[in-house]
């Protein structure tokens, strides 16, 4: 049943030769940390016989910056725009978490107003993240042009969060308590364009992929992954849906104001490459669906919560997680009850869906890692922190 | 010397043919620099081609529209320093891509712009085409070895793999072609390439569009193998980017790495003039049987010059819609002189033409005919290196196991049948 | 200049030929050795060709051709038992393969 | 006559289901395998069913033995495996893959192909989470294949093919959660109990086969009721007590019967099937099979009767205080096994028969019923943790219950029947002392009553006294399972009726069905019994009160079981621990049997270093052995060597340096231009060749 | 073609350079066939063989045998020797590039490698006189048509090596077939 126990997990032997083809040595590759696919400075090291992977390794550490080390030496204000410089492709869904998490420690709420803004924010991030991994994954697989086609309309939610607050990518968009800021005259608009603008790029992307004999034949059976495997190795997010397990936490334990709206969660059957294109893809057209009845239904009313000047959460801990685009993104806090943290730890998604990928590749060939390097959606931001 | 020069360009017989080897010299400097030439207006193409398949503007810095880019960019390369790795083997490294050169340029020797417009018409064209293009592999394979590293040694076995494969369907659907030849009165084939246009010519139909569809099957699968024969997206697994970083030629630099790019290219050049010429009639124009009055051949030897003169139109009014800023200042006049330059060309075409037409003499009408014949033959090939850039904007890559299990299951096994088929109904028909 | 004659062709042929014999006698790598009989066998098929020329018809050119499809089918097998060998051994040395000797 | 002359059909279907499981069952999905084993024990079921009908036909009545010799199998008539007979005639050693079909084999055809049917079904829902699917059902059509392999043999060595085959499947079923130390220790023990038992048998068929010249049933039965062999003869006395042994191993009575209480550790249909139901009964079915034989020895036939007895009432006796569900039924099988003994030695064959008949039944829903009970309670097979289970697995309490009443004797249940007969034919068999063997035989029903109806109330009855976690898990089996209980259950009941005697009015069919097997043409001349229909008209009286008594005993026990179990609370107290302390310690530890076989025989107990028992004394021979004898010959040995020693000496410096090396170095040094050419180098080769192109250049150019 | 440019056309070039372009072939030959046996790295002497390979499909041409230049070029140099490079990169050569190049016997091999050349050349001194000065003219533009004639046949009549060229055909179907086995990890 549980097929992962019985591996020798992330125990790449480098010392003993496998038997390959020839009976002689196996060749060792290290893609990476300077490797086009490796959507950073991720290292792997392969080992091949021939084109067929024996086994992986990963070596990570190469984007560390000790970002849970900074959180203990900065307010709980101060480190917030710290969490944006994780995940920094769905920046606005680390703000959340650790917005919440924090209003969680202290026993607040943000005001309905706020979580409308925070869902839109989120979702609309959501589906830049799942643009950029498009894009990138596609590319890593040999086709170029999708890549330009999501660039140009991620474009569009960008500009949105350049209107809103300023930035684009490392966005700060929350704070504890609620938002920082009033939604500017006309974002309204802007989302609501944005709606009626997106569902045909879409489709768009699908016309270059969905069907492609050849974009098929790369991602069918690929990196192929089962739902006990998943859940053995803590993978979440799409590619844990991918293998058939109905598992969102938007749904499961629902945060901001997700309880309040209607939308379904995609799953996949095969857990193969192409059931994750397709997971998220589908996603893509339900973080419309829930940014359409949030924007329709925006409540009028503050957008911060009752915080004090000085944020000092009462002594304890807390652990909290959301939907991250790429999985479960939980902050563990323990506060001393001064206004730093006393300890703060990051479940990243990428992190934990990075075990996965010795399991996936293994007796696949070298292109197969690419993909399903991309298919993880890993950012090495996050992986590392 | 006028005679002389002029006795040149009305010969209606190739250079090797004449044993000329002063004139067949010329031919292959000027196919060389033409081929050179032609790389760098594709290198431009291509990359503002595809550009524009994927919402960008590609290069516009140097030069109107980039048009300077690939000189700039083959200056850069020049100017770079030629980096051996230390481990490498030095002399192979530095002679592979010699190898690949050497092999993509060999091929022009027989490829027929017109049917006297080639260095020579070797009897055995098509065979020694196939031969020289397979030495291209050579190259890679060398490269790949001697970089003493394993990106490149993967790429090179694959793209050797690769390569040795689809030779067997190619070779196959060139053969059904060549069957197609021998449907005469006297029942003889011929492997030479300008045989084999003339035989069209005879025939009075295309190869692709002979015995329909077989030949267009054959052509078919040509035309995929020699994609995957140069490595060209959707089968550029010897140098695919996001797995083998850079495949055979990870460790080369500047010059070296430019001639692989320059074989490559000259390459997708060759292979398809050889398309070309198989199934597409190679220089001639069409309906050349059918619409045969001297008229219709002032008619089509107009088009050269009117293509010219549409280059010309859109580079002015390029020209014409360039913002009014003096920054752009230089640039609007490189435009300009670009596009009077096309403009002159285009009027010295058509003036050739027109000479063609009223002057009587045989030289002047042969001159204008060769313009013609390799006007057509360009333009065809022209087809095809878009198709290029067309597929590499479309598909994503194939994988390696795919890739052989195409070329071997399906390619190999269809061009073995249309072979088989095209000789039954050959047979039968004559 | 002395005009071509077969002779010529000979005693290229001759050079080619016995350079493959040293390298079949003398060189170590099996690879080496292989491509030895390689020259061995150009060498032959250039006296036919040359004789071909000579004789004025194309028996020659023929054999020739039928030398070239032999040369073919020995690298493969030669090779085949070449990787086998060397999947066994791990050596591709002529003088370590002595297992006839029992 | 198809399905008769393809009789040898049967053990094929369950033989190809075990091949392809070890073939293929690995690969195989649990549908597949479900389909391909309960489907060959079904086919076989159906198959058995219109063989034994066609036979009937084939009968008409006579109990003429239908034989089909497929192949001879060992010997084939050939000379050199003949063997002298005691007689002087020589006889051919041959064995055929034949096959018996008489009303004997007929009854175990049909019930180990039905019971087996219904238990591999019941195992298709009981063994569905465990590991190890495929290789449990392998093992259990093997088992079926060689359980019927014994059934059809038509002879002693084709017999004991099965019999080693159905003891192999045992021990792999016993052992089939190997990674359970417990589990492995009990499959060693009952193999190696088993070798005991099967070393008499093979003595036995052999010995039989040297004095009356075959190995064939027919044959053999032939010749013993001929006449020719006096009662008592001391041969076939001894053939009959070696056979007798190994009777003892395989269905456990004294002094062999310690493996089977430890084979429960199998899953719980392996104990139904084979250790409750069928395999056990294999030793009933050979001593029946060869009662010929047994009735011109009645040393033999005394010594089963009184080691039946005794198996009866000592295992019952166990039976009273164990606590473990499935031990108590192990203990139950036991003493029933004896039962079915004692009739055999009384003579009373077909009473024996019949109680293995209704027995098989019974047995096997008990243990179904357990087992069903086990897989509610969680795995947990105490009882002392039980109780109160009636209203949560209705149908299993159900069944059970209707089980309970006939392995209790309550009539008309089928127990009744079978039990009442052999105490009857105890009873009546007036050979001195056999009351006595019915006073035994009725104490155990006594008992018998009274630990069933114990198992029925701490299991079903009382308060619970499981955990809450393990209550909570509590449910009904799946149908796969309640279906073969149900239908067990039906067969509980009804199929004492085949045999109702005739002093209650029936016409004991089954009896008059196995007549001809146990007619007695010859040797009921010689045989004390008179006939056996009149005597039942005069004894009816007596026969009626016995009836009664027996009932009686069985209202007894289970009525007082009732009083002290019916209400068990949590620490509720074992009647005889309070009465009789002692004597339930020496019940608890069963007689104290297995530590007094690891003092005699299995050398587990030591003194210091000094092994106790068998295997003691072997070690104290063993030293003798190597220290006194072979020291003597080692001294001897010594001196021997040193003479060696020197004339190794001139053997290899004399004789062999100078005689025979000299001349071989000499023969090198002369061939060695010959090896030149043989280096085995290739490249040597090539220049041999060289050479000689070069000798034929030089020839034709200098011509 | 008109007169004048055929003069003009033949003027001053009618001696193609046979003699030039042979010695060039041959030395070419010959040096790549030296550097075969000589080089230490086996890559080196499979592109030094590549060398005499193409110089030899060279002399073809000069001998009015295209068909078979380009069979030359088509399977030694494309094919044959793909696959010398491809096993030389499969089996390490690293160790091998290290040792001794040559055999113990290597002077034996030279020896009698040397004697054989005197004896071709001492062959040849003595036949010379009985090689024509002149060689035929082989009519170049109908090779390949006369070739095929011959391996194939015309109009229904069987050609003189048909038989050999199938038995060809079975012996490289065969040594494909022992090759793949040969090669194969488990069969």
């Amino acid at each position: 049943m549980n097929d992962v126990s019985n591996r020798a997990l992330s125990n790449l032997d480098l010392e003993t030769p496998d038997k390959t083809y020839l009976d002689s040595n196996e060749l060792v590759i290290n893609m990476g940390p300077q490797h086009p696919a490796t959507h950073g400075v991720l290292r792997v090291i392969l080992k091949l016989d021939g084109e067929k992977v024996l086994g992986t390794e990963c070596v990570i550490g190469y984007l560390h910056r000790g970002v849970e080390k900074i959180a203990e030496n900065r307010t709980y204000t101060m480190f917030n725009p710290y969490v944006d410089r994780m995940d920094y492709v769905a920046a606005v869904s680390n703000g959340l978490g650790y917005c919440e998490a924090v209003e969680k420690l202290m026993n607040v709420e943000a005001p309905p107003r706020a979580k409308y803004i925070r869902v839109i924010l989120t979702e609309l991030n959501r589906i830049a993240s799942h643009q950029l991994w498009l894009g990138t994954h596609a590319l890593d697989i040999g086709a170029m042009t999708p890549l330009f086609y999501t660039f140009r309309d991620r474009e569009e939610i960008l500009k949105i969060f350049e209107r809103y607050c300023g930035a684009r990518l490392t966005t700060h968009a929350f704070r504890i308590g609620g938002c920082q800021y009033e939604t500017y005259a006309g974002f309204e608009k802007d989302v609501k364009n944005f709606l009626a603008f997106f569902p045909p790029k879409i489709d768009e992307y699908e016309a270059l992929l969905t069907t492609n004999r050849i974009w098929l034949e790369r991602t069918k059976n690929v990196g192929v992954i089962s739902g006990a495997d998943c859940i053995a190795l803590g993978v979440t997010g799409p590619v844990l849906r991918a293998s058939g397990v109905q598992w969102d936490l938007r749904k499961a334990q629902p945060y901001a104001a997700y309880s309040e709206f209607d939308f379904e969660i995609p799953i996949g059957t095969n857990g193969d490459t192409y059931d994750r294109y397709l997971v998220r893809m589908a996603e893509m057209r339900q973080s419309l669906r829930i940014i359409e009845q949030a924007v329709n239904g925006i409540p009028e009313g503050p957008i911060m919560g009752k915080v004090p000047k000085v944020i000092k959460p009462p002594v304890g801990e807390i652990y909290h997680s959301i939907e991250a685009p790429k999985g479960e993104l939980g902050y563990f806090i323990v506060s001393d009850g001064s206004t730093q943290p006393y300890r703060l730890r990051v479940r990243p998604p990428s992190f934990v869906n990075l075990q996965a990928l010795d399991i996936m590749v293994r007796g696949l060939l070298v292109a197969d890692v690419v993909a399903v390097i991309g298919t993880l959606d890993i950012v090495l931001g996050e992986v590392d922190r | 010397m006028p005679n002389f020069i002029m006795s040149y360009l009305g010969s209606t017989v190739t250079p090797g043919e004449a044993g000329n080897q002063f004139w067949a010299l010329i031919y292959v400097l000027i196919i060389f620099a033409g081929v050179s030439v032609a790389v760098i207006c594709m290198n431009w193409i291509e990359r503002k081609a595809l550009a524009h398949f994927q919402v960008r503007l590609g290069p516009m810095r140097v030069g109107p529209h980039g048009l300077l880019q690939p000189i700039a960019d083959a200056l850069k390369l020049m100017l770079k320093e030629d980096i051996i790795p230390s481990e490498a083997d030095q002399f192979v490294f530095w002679v592979a891509p010699l190898i690949g050169l050497l092999a993509a340029f060999t091929v022009y020797t027989v490829i027929p712009f017109g049917p006297s417009q080639a260095v020579s018409d070797m009897n055995i064209g098509i065979l020694f085409m196939l031969g020289v293009s397979s030495l291209g592999v050579l190259g890679i394979v060398v490269a790949g070895w001697a970089s003493n590293s394993h990106y490149p040694l993967i790429g090179a076995l694959r793209s050797s793999a690769q390569m040795v494969s689809y030779e067997v369907a190619m070779g196959l659907a060139v053969v059904s072609a060549i069957l197609m030849t021998s449907l005469n009165a006297s029942g003889t084939g011929t492997l030479s390439m300008i045989g084999i246009v003339q035989a069209q010519q005879q025939q009075g139909v295309w190869f692709i569009f002979k015995f329909f569809p077989l030949g267009l099957i054959a052509f078919v699968i040509f035309a995929i193998a020699m994609v995957a024969e140069t490595n060209r997206a959707p089968f550029d697994m010897a140098e695919a980017e996001s797995e083998l970083t850079a495949g055979y030629h990870t460790e080369y630099s500047g010059l070296r790495w430019s001639l692989f790019m320059l074989a490559e290219y000259a390459a997708m050049i060759a292979v398809s003039s050889i398309a070309v010429t198989l199934w597409l009639g190679g220089w001639m124009r069409p309906f050349p049987n059918l619409l045969n009055a001297p008229a219709w051949d002032f008619i089509f030897s107009l088009f050269p010059g009117l293509t010219f003169l549409g280059l010309a139109a859109i580079a002015f009014v390029g020209t014409a819609r360039m913002p009014a800023d003096s920054f752009f200042k230089i640039q609007r006049i490189g435009l300009a002189v670009f596009a009077a330059l096309l403009g002159f060309i285009a009027l010295l075409l058509l003036a050739i033409a027109v000479a063609g037409r009223f002057a009587d003499a045989s030289v002047g009408a042969r001159f204008r005919d060769g313009i013609d014949y390799i006007y057509w033959f360009v333009l065809k090939v022209a087809v095809f290196m878009y198709l290029f850039i067309w597929y590499r904007a479309t598909w994503p890559r194939y994988r390696f196991d795919q890739l052989m299990k195409i070329g071997w299951k399906v390619m190999l096994p269809i061009s073995l049948g249309v072979l088989v088929v095209t000789a039954i109904v050959g047979v039968i028909v004559s | 200049m002395v005009p071509i004659t077969t002779l010529h062709y000979l005693v290229v042929a001759a050079a080619l030929f016995v350079l493959g014999v040293i390298g079949v006698l003398t060189r170590r790598n099996v690879v080496i050795v292989l491509m030895s009989i390689e020259l061995i066998l150009n060498a032959v098929n250039l006296n036919l060709v040359a004789f071909s020329r000579m004789w004025g018809n194309l028996h020659g050119q023929l054999f020739a051709i039928f030398i070239v499809v032999d040369a073919a089918a020995e690298a493969a097998v030669g090779l085949g038992i070449l990787i086998a060998f060397f999947r066994n051994r791990e050596t591709i040395n002529v003088d370590e393969i002595d297992l006839l000797k029992w | 006559m198809f399905f008769l002359n393809h009789i040898w059909l049967i053990p094929l279907f369950p033989a190809f289901g075990a091949a392809m499981m070890f073939f293929f069952g690995r690969r195989l999905q649990k549908a597949t395998v479900n389909a391909v084993c309960v489907g060959a024990v079904v086919f076989a079921f159906l198959f058995a069913c219109f063989t034994v009908v066609e036979y009937t036909h084939f009968a008409h009545g006579t109990g003429h033995p239908f034989e089909k010799i497929v192949y001879t199998w060992l010997g084939s008539g050939d000379a050199h495996l003949s063997f002298l007979k005691k007689d002087g005639t020589t006889a051919q050693f041959n064995a055929d893959a034949g096959f018996l079909l008489d009303p004997l084999s007929s009854i175990w055809l049909l019930f180990v192909t039905g019971v087996g049917m219904l238990i591999h079904i019941y195992s298709v829902g009981y063994m569905a989470h465990e590991g190890g699917y495929y290789r449990f059902f392998g093992y259990m059509n093997l088992f079926m294949f060689s359980m019927l392999t014994l059934i059809l043999a038509n002879n002693y060595m084709l017999l004991f093919v099965g019999w080693e085959g159905v003891g192999l499947c045992s021990y792999l079923l016993i052992g089939f959660y190997f990674h359970r130390k417990s589990a492995s220790d009990a499959a060693n023990k009952a193999f190696i109990v088993n070798r005991i038992g099967d070393a008499g048998f093979i003595l036995g068929a052999l010995t039989l086969s040297w004095y009356l010249g075959s190995f064939r049933f027919t044959d053999i039965n032939t010749l013993a009721r001929s006449g020719h062999f006096a009662i008592g003869d001391p041969v076939l006395t001894a053939a009959a007590l070696l056979l007798f042994v190994g009777a003892c191993g395989k269905s456990a009575q004294l002094p062999l019967y310690v493996w089977l209480p430890d084979a429960m550790e199998g899953p719980t249909p392996v104990s139904a099937l084979i250790h409750a139901a069928t395999m056990v009964t294999a030793g009933v079915y050979m001593v029946a099979r060869s009662n010929a034989v047994f009735v011109l020895a009645p040393t033999a036939m005394k010594t089963v009767a009184i080691i039946g007895a005794l198996t009866a009432v000592f295992a019952a006796s166990i039976g009273l205080v164990q606590n473990d569900i499935k031990r108590v039924l192990a203990y139950s099988t036991v003493s029933q096994l004896g039962y079915m003994f004692l009739a055999l030695g009384v003579g009373a064959f077909a009473a024996g028969v019949f109680h293995v008949f209704t027995h098989a039944f019974f047995k096997a829903l008990l243990f179904l019923g357990s087992g069903s009970v086990i897989h509610a309670m969680s795995g947990e097979q105490d009882m002392r943790n039980m109780g109160n289970l009636r209203g949560r697995i209705p149908t299993t309490f159900k069944t059970m219950f209707i089980a309970t009443l006939a392995i209790a004797g309550i009539p008309p249940l089928a127990g009744f029947f079978s039990k009442d007969e052999i105490l009857w034919q105890a009873w009546r068999s007036a050979d001195g002392g056999f009351p006595y063997l019915w006073l035994i035989g009725f104490g155990t029903a006594l008992m018998t009553a009274f630990y069933m109806a114990r198992l029925i109330f701490l299991t079903f009855y009382g308060q619970p006294r499981m955990s809450h976690e393990v209550e909570h898990h509590i449910h009904e089996s799946p149908k796969s399972m309640t279906g073969p209980l149900v239908v067990l259950a039906i067969c509980s009941v009804c199929a004492g009726w085949l045999g109702v005697p005739a002093s209650l009015g029936g016409t004991n069919a089954f009896g008059k069905f196995l007549e001809p097997v146990f007619a007695r043409e010859v040797a009921a001349s010689v045989a004390p019994a008179e006939p056996q229909e009149p005597a039942g008209e005069e004894h009816r009286g007596l026969e009626w009160t016995l009836m009664l008594l027996s009932v009686g005993a069985a209202v007894v026990g289970g009525g007082w079981a009732y009083g002290h179990y019916a209400n068990a609370g949590k620490d509720y107290p074992e009647p005889i621990a309070v009465k009789a302390p002692p004597l339930y310690t020496v019940l608890y530890n069963k007689w104290f049997v297995d530590e007094a076989y690891d003092y005699a025989f299995t050398g587990r107990r030591k003194i210091g270093k000094i092994r106790l028992g068998a295997m003691g004394a072997g070690e104290a021979s063993s030293w003798f052995d190597a220290k006194i004898i072979d020291g003597a010959v080692n001294d001897v040995g010594w001196v021997t060597r040193a003479v060696a020693t020197l004339s190794t000496w001139w053997d290899k410096w004399i004789i062999d340096g100078v005689g025979v090396n000299g001349p071989a170095i000499l023969a090198r040094m002369i061939s060695y231009p010959a090896r030149l050419f043989e280096w085995g180098l290739v490249q040597w080769y090539a220049l041999v060749m060289v050479a000689g192109l070069l000798g034929f250049g030089v020839y034709y150019v200098w011509k | 073609m008109n007169p004048v440019m055929n003069s003009a056309l033949n003027s001053g070039m009618a001696p193609v350079a046979t003699p030039f372009f042979f010695y060039m072939l041959a030395g070419l030959a010959v040096i790549g066939g030296v550097l075969v046996i000589t080089r230490r790295n086996a890559v080196h002497s499979a592109l030094a063989l590549i060398v005499t390979l193409l110089a030899v499909a060279g002399l073809y041409l000069m001998l009015y045998a295209p068909f078979v230049a380009g069979v030359q070029i088509i399977v030694y140099a494309g094919g044959i020797m793909v696959l010398f490079l491809f096993v030389i990169m499969l089996v390490n050569i690293e160790r091998s590039s290290k040792e001794r190049r040559f055999n113990r016997m290597w002077p034996v091999g030279l020896a009698a490698a040397c004697a054989l050349l005197a004896l071709f050349v001492s062959a040849f001194a003595k036949g010379k006189a009985l090689f024509p000065d002149r060689m035929m003219t082989l009519p170049e533009s109908s090779n390949t048509q006369q070739i095929a004639t011959m391996l194939y046949g015309e109009a229904g009549r069987m050609g003189q090596y048909t038989f050999a060229f199938e038995i060809a055909s079975l012996l490289l179907l065969v040594a494909i077939l022992g090759a793949v086995i040969m090669t194969k990890k488990k069969i």
